[in-house]
């Protein structure tokens, strides 16, 4: 089969894509954002909660193609028990990988740089990026409201 | 018309066809987003800023006098492949979008607070957000004519909407995601007796149906040139010149004024009246070369192929259990949308285009309607008469792939 | 820049010039109308439709990745052209008129009855008749900035009629009948010393000189593609990001939105929520390729050289004692407009396209400025660099025929 | 020199666009309309009066070039004197000998199809039609008025 095609839907990314983790609404949680690309519809909500470490969990609720819901399943996956700070910055490398550069020069996880194959269709990049762009706004805007 | 339809010369006059896409031949199923040109209309635009460019109705040199020529002559060929009573009716404009806002825009004078416009529940964004405008404007209320679940507009239920209060009716004439034709003839006989206006938004219709919009009655029809194999940029406003003249214009400027003074402007007539500054001169003339090129074929020939290969692949699709339609009226054009299962449009749009073939997935401009169907998007194959047969095929062969991959 | 000005190949470059009208070779002098295209703007739209082509923004399939990367890729470099901030500054539009009629009409919004709009005598309509409307819509005053006998704005008594009511300045960076070139930097600072929006009208500038709108500060600046050697039908609305973002909306429909409901809608982000509907895809790639174009040649060169031609003429003229030169501004763009005795533009327009030679006769929808210097038009010889001398002469030849039949 | 200029450019046609006959406003009229050439700002003031005879006397007043000017001169040499029934075939044959057919086959005096040099020069049609058609409005506007 095409190599292209198995490096986009490879199995980890099929198997997030059709088994998500961290999928869900919790009853409480701090931060929350919603994402949208109007070129599919492809809605995306995040929503992130700390815990008194101010360690990150993150969950995700989303209608969406494989490789939006397999970066946002891979992405809830990372982000889980970090600190907000190096959550952004972990979100920064992505975005930047995705968008100018490519993951695999990033010290990134082994699961992360399989987004690269997304490099192939330009028209999918965004797909992969939503899920981050969207848990960016919602810790960015979270501040600006506390400001 | 007692020519043939030859699929083969067909093709050969369409270059972008004949192409590789990731090692596959292309299978160009996207038409209701966009048609392909043919040579006959790139070679109107070449010649034209080859040979005649200059700017129109200004001029008395010989340049000018030739653009304004080309350019009124595509007007009168618009017009007389809808059957307008006089090319005075025929507005030039950007496409189906700029004259449907055109006419928001300069209908809402005549609309008062609790006046009603009607539109139905497929509706493109583009025959919906210029009326909430003019609603959110004027006070007036926007009424939505249902569909059932075949995709099929309920004539029974726009019956019971129809009433004094009515102003306007603007629906579409074929949908572009469901393939539905809507019965519009009937639609504006029942307008009429509440003296509503019709609106028709045409930019599916008009490369699948000939159009005849005096035997319509309709008040306005509205199309896009890029979706009649013309060019981009360009696009149509038919108006009764009588309600044309009711209007105000649109934008200001050059070409559709008569006398400028600070104190004191008086407008030109009809159709310059509603076209502002210098026009698309050479889209206006691919639109024409392109209407020249259709008149050329013979049309109807090609209205019933295209039926064929939709006809065809819906048949293909069958052996798919996990493919559900979205639109199934009894009078379709050739688009099909459907999805598959759990599998998001896009997914599969990408294996396709892996393999040549290339749809539209998403909502397709018409996100009210996809609420209906309570789905994100579709996967939409949309016909043309220069689309084969083997490339149904290969649509069907990278569908399976696709699903195979993703489930 | 270290390329040299080669005459010749320019002129190779530019088909239409080839050509002979009534028997002599065509002498183009109506630049300032339109100019004629390159080869390279053909042959982009032409490689665009026979390969590229499809709607923009919606697929995932490789056709509309292409004209998605195109259409975008055009952008950028118009935004460079012009040094915007981003390409999020720069909106397509239809022209010049278009883009003034979006600020007109959005702008609207900010402006209060007894507000004051300022406009100069010798503004072109489509930079007149959209703020008269906005005054009749919002009870706004339109102001005019006086001009002196040279064609020259009066900047003193701009100063003058600056004061807390003026919201809005729009004039234009050169005059298309007169070849004015006006200070704009100098008018845009005082401006904004009272928080006025300029609006620049640089449908003839661009063409004539290099505009850096960051330097300029201007908050709005427009042109059109069919003045710049790109196709016709496609324009520019340049605007500050902060300044586009505040503004609402213009036109309604598909690309411009984010979600639609039958309830609400929400917008898209700049520069797509002032791009409604499929846009002239088309013309812009082509205007890409002109600027591309453009930058391939000594461009200072090429506008020194347009002087020369235009000092020339200027020279020449000076043999004929019947002539009066309407525009003797101390700075000037290579327009030369002037009137000959009591011969009416026309007829010596007529006389002159016998000889091959194309001017522009009339009142170049600046008919405010006609009556001011009480005339009814002119004849405009308006150049670009791939005039010759050898027509300038032409156009003297003609000019002594005409006269001395008519007189 | 140019044939076709030299047929345009008549001695007859530059001699009324210079000379002009029956020009100006009369103290008194009965019917008045005013032209206007939006192209390139010709203007037209026809003014109509009926003497005790119901028989025409025409003067305009222009702004505009020779072969504007000359039609209107010749108009006004041909109209004078006879009655607005017969002014308006005379009218309806000429703007229809201007735009569709063409002078030199209907019945009219010599020096108005003179004016069928224009043919050559389709940008002008309208400079020789603009006095005839302002005409036909000056008398068609001034019934409906009084109906
Ligand atoms: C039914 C319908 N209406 C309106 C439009 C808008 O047409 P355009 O984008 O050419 O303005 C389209 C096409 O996208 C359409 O399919
Ligand atoms: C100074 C000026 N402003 C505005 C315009 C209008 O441009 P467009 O007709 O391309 O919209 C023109 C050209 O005609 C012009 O010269």
């Amino acid at each position: 089969m095409d190599k292209k095609l198995q490096l986009l839907y490879q199995s980890t990314i099929l198997e997030h894509g059709q088994d998500p983790r961290n999928f869900g609404k919790p009853d409480r949680y701090d931060e929350f954002a919603e994402g949208f690309n109007p070129l599919c519809g492809d809605k995306v909500n995040i929503y992130c909660k700390y815990n008194f470490n101010l360690e990150l969990e993150i969950t995700f609720e989303s209608v969406s193609c494989v490789i939006c819901t397999a970066s946002a399943s891979l992405m809830t996956t990372e982000l889980g028990g970090i600190s907000k700070g190096k959550a952004i910055e972990l979100i920064d490398a992505v975005l930047d990988g995705l968008h100018c550069s490519t993951l695999n020069q990033k010290p990134l996880s082994k699961q992360l740089t399989m987004l690269d194959g997304v490099k192939e269709f330009p028209s999918r990049i965004q797909c992969a990026a939503l899920p981050w762009a969207t848990t960016r706004k919602a810790m960015i805007e979270s501040e600006t409201r506390l400001e | 018309m007692n020519k043939a339809f030859n699929l083969e010369n067909i093709r050969k006059d369409f270059p972008i066809l004949d192409q590789e896409i990731n090692g596959s031949p292309l299978a160009y199923f996207d038409n209701a987003a966009s048609t392909q040109k043919p040579k006959a209309v790139i070679d109107a635009i070449k010649n034209y800023y080859e040979q005649d460019h200059s700017n129109v109705h200004r001029g008395v040199h010989t340049l000018s006098v030739r653009a304004t020529e080309l350019y009124e002559e595509s007007r009168t060929k618009i017009a007389k492949f809808i059957n307008a009573n006089t090319s005075n009716e025929v507005v030039f404009t950007r496409g189906t979008t700029e004259s449907i806002n055109v006419l928001a825009s300069t209908l809402s004078g005549l609309i008062k607070q609790g006046d009603e416009i009607l539109i139905s529940t497929m509706e493109h964004h583009s025959n919906i957000v210029p009326w909430q405008e003019l609603c959110i404007r004027t006070g007036a209320i926007l009424k939505i004519i249902p569909i059932n679940k075949l995709g099929e507009l309920q004539l029974d239920s726009l019956e019971k909407l129809l009433g004094k209060k009515t102003k306007i009716i603007s629906v579409t004439h074929i949908s572009n995601t469901l393939g539905t034709i809507n019965p519009i003839k009937k639609i504006i006989e029942l307008a009429h007796l509440y003296n509503a206006y019709v609106v028709i938004d045409g930019a599916q219709a008009i490369a699948h149906t000939p159009i005849d919009v005096q035997d319509l009655d309709c008040d306005f029809y509205t199309f896009s040139g890029h979706k009649l194999y013309g060019p981009t940029g360009i696009g149509v406003l038919y108006g009764k010149e009588n309600l044309l003249n009711k209007l105000p214009p649109y934008q200001f400027g050059g070409e559709m004024i008569l006398k400028v003074t600070f104190e004191n402007t008086s407008y030109n007539s009809l159709p310059y009246k509603f076209e502002a500054g210098t026009p698309n001169i050479a889209g206006s003339i691919g639109l024409a070369a392109a209407i020249d090129y259709l008149n050329s074929l013979p049309l109807n020939l090609c209205h019933q192929y295209e039926m064929e290969i939709h006809d065809y692949a819906l048949d293909q699709l069958k052996s798919f259990s996990n493919i559900r339609l979205i639109g199934e009226s009894h009078k379709k054009s050739p688009i099909i949308s459907f999805i598959a299962n759990d599998i998001h449009p896009h997914d599969v749009g990408t294996i396709l285009n892996q393999k040549g073939v290339a749809v539209r997935t998403g909502h397709h401009c018409t996100m009210p309607l996809m609420e209906f169907f309570n789905i994100s998007g579709t996967i939409r194959a949309s016909f043309s008469f220069y689309n084969t047969k083997n490339e149904v095929k290969q649509l069907i062969g990278g569908l399976g792939i696709a699903f195979k991959m993703l489930s």
